[in-house]
């Protein structure tokens, strides 16, 4: 992977209202009159985002988990503390990842429903835990909401680096499966996975046609 | 008014099946949602069956939007319930796991 | 067309009116919020079939997105007095549908 | 085609009736809000089917706010007090 991990920026400002304006020409149709409402929404929504986003970039996370004191999706200190690896959307990641993920997610359907549907339902739930290597925030999140979406797995719960997955049939393998799901996620995000030393560090790249 | 006469027999077709997996994983979901036993495997049945199920008929209704604008909103309106259901989930099983800050 | 119609209807009226009932007659407040959510979805749906997009929109809106969040904290807060007045005063809480309900947190 | 709309979003509003049969029994609030949220993304899908069929565009947009308000309330649910606990 050639990206460079290095401190960038979020996504400037004016990156930001351009595509919250596309997003509200979407949205609100070729009407120009919808503008009149638009161009302060979009805006005050492009301020809001940069300022959020560039709270969490420094690296801080404090003040985000200040002003909402109950939230769930607050930063662990862990993963506060983690600095952002300037990791990036890439597009090349992205075309090799969408193709795998909706397929994926066709197989996530048709497992559950197959369960679902039998005479007897087929389940052994059970819990298993999971130490994740990606370091960046937005990573992280994608990875946890890909690990939903995927056939038989469902991150329960993140204590800092460690996501608690509840898999709807304990007997498969579900740390191989989430290795490679990490690999394609670090992918997408041009981030380098740094190696645990417990694990065996061998990425099986391209051991992932199989559900 | 949506015109019907420039519709070709075969994405009418192919609309029709995709509504009908469709409809067929949104039962999936809900006879998950009543069967299973407990609490995170329902979860299981909802973000994954649901998501893809709504999937289905977004595309399958795709061809009767009256305008590009209405289908890109659709598409968009299927990554922001998968992102939301995916979110929704983990923050449902968190909190069934911590089971913390309920008084009862 | 037109009985396919009629059918959805019935369904939907089937299912919104008993809802209804049940949301109203719900001696637990999260459970009536939560009931009382589900009866908005519905009840957008009747609008959406009476051709009243607009009205829909704003059922959706005010009663399953805001009215709910804030009715949910409500019926939160309204758990935790009742709560904190069973310990003061002790005997059972009137809200409280003990035994069969909200085991789990 | 138009029945065929019609008959898939009774099928789903089934869905929803057996969905709401969660809301109503539970036993957890975590499994009645569950329930709501499949009740909302069954509302979108009969709500993309309605529009289709009964030639309404704004029904997308009433289906839109149904996703963006399904979050709203999860959210809210899940919120935790940094005061709470203490009763009971």
């Amino acid at each position: 992977m050639p990206h460079a991990i290095s401190a960038r920026p979020p996504l400037s400002l004016p990156w930001r209202l351009l595509l919250l304006a596309l997003l509200w020409s979407v949205i609100a149709g070729r009407d120009p009159l919808s503008w009149m409402i638009g161009l302060p929404t979009v805006v005050g929504a492009a301020l809001m985002s940069w300022r959020l986003d560039r709270t969490l970039a420094d690296g801080a996370g404090q003040p985000l988990a200040d002003t909402s004191p109950g939230a769930e999706l607050t930063l662990d200190p862990d993963r506060a503390a983690a600095p952002r690896s300037g990791s990036r959307l890439s597009l090349p990641g992205l075309l090799r990842f969408l193709p795998f993920f909706v397929g994926q997610s066709v197989l996530g359907g048709v497992d559950v429903a197959t369960r679902v549907m039998r005479p007897r339902v087929r389940v052994a739930p059970g819990l298993q835990i999971f130490p994740m290597r990606l370091r960046d925030p937005v990573a992280q999140i994608a990875f946890l909401n890909s690990i939903s979406l995927l056939p038989g797995t469902l991150s329960a719960d993140l204590h800092g680096c460690v996501i608690t997955v509840h898999a709807l049939d304990s007997s498969l393998d579900v740390a191989a499966q989430l290795r490679r799901l990490e690999h394609r996620v670090a992918d997408l995000f041009g981030e380098r996975l740094g190696e645990t030393p417990d694990r065996d560090p061998s990425p099986p790249e391209e051991a992932v046609t199989d559900g | 008014m949506i015109d019907l006469t420039t519709l070709t027999p075969l994405i009418n077709g192919l609309s029709v099946l995709l509504i009908s997996a469709g409809a067929f994983f949104f039962l999936a979901g809900t006879v998950g949602l009543l069967r299973l036993p407990d609490l995170h495997s329902r979860l299981h049945a909802l973000t994954k069956a649901d998501n893809l199920g709504l999937g289905l008929v977004v595309l399958g209704v795709l061809p009767r939007v009256p305008d590009v604008l209405y289908g890109i909103k659709l598409l968009l309106l299927w990554i922001m319930v998968l992102v939301a259901g995916a979110t929704g989930a983990h923050l449902i099983a968190k909190r069934a796991l911590r089971g913390e800050g309920e008084p009862r | 067309m037109e009985t396919m119609l009629l059918l959805f209807d019935a369904l939907l009226l089937l299912t919104t009116i008993p809802l209804a009932l049940v949301t109203v007659t719900s001696p637990e407040p999260r459970r009536a919020v939560m009931l009382f959510i589900a009866f908005t979805l519905t009840l957008a749906l009747i609008w959406a079939r009476l051709a009243a997009p607009d009205v829909a929109l704003a059922e959706a809106a005010v009663g399953a997105g805001l009215g709910g969040a804030l009715m949910l904290a409500a019926a939160r807060r309204a758990a935790r007095v009742s709560a904190a007045d069973t310990a003061l005063y002790g005997g059972t809480p009137p809200t409280a549908d003990r035994g069969t309900d909200d085991r789990q947190a | 085609m138009d029945e065929f709309y019609i008959g898939a979003a009774l099928l789903l509003l089934l869905t929803m009736a057996g969905g709401l049969v969660r809301v109503a029994v539970g036993p957890s609030p975590a499994d009645r809000m569950m329930a709501a949220q499949l009740l909302g993304s069954s509302g979108i899908g009969i709500l993309l089917l309605l529009a289709a069929a009964l030639g309404i565009p704004a029904l997308f947009d009433v289906a839109l706010i149904f996703a963006l308000l399904a979050v709203i309330n999860v959210a809210a649910f899940t919120r935790r007090r940094v005061d709470e606990g203490s009763g009971a």
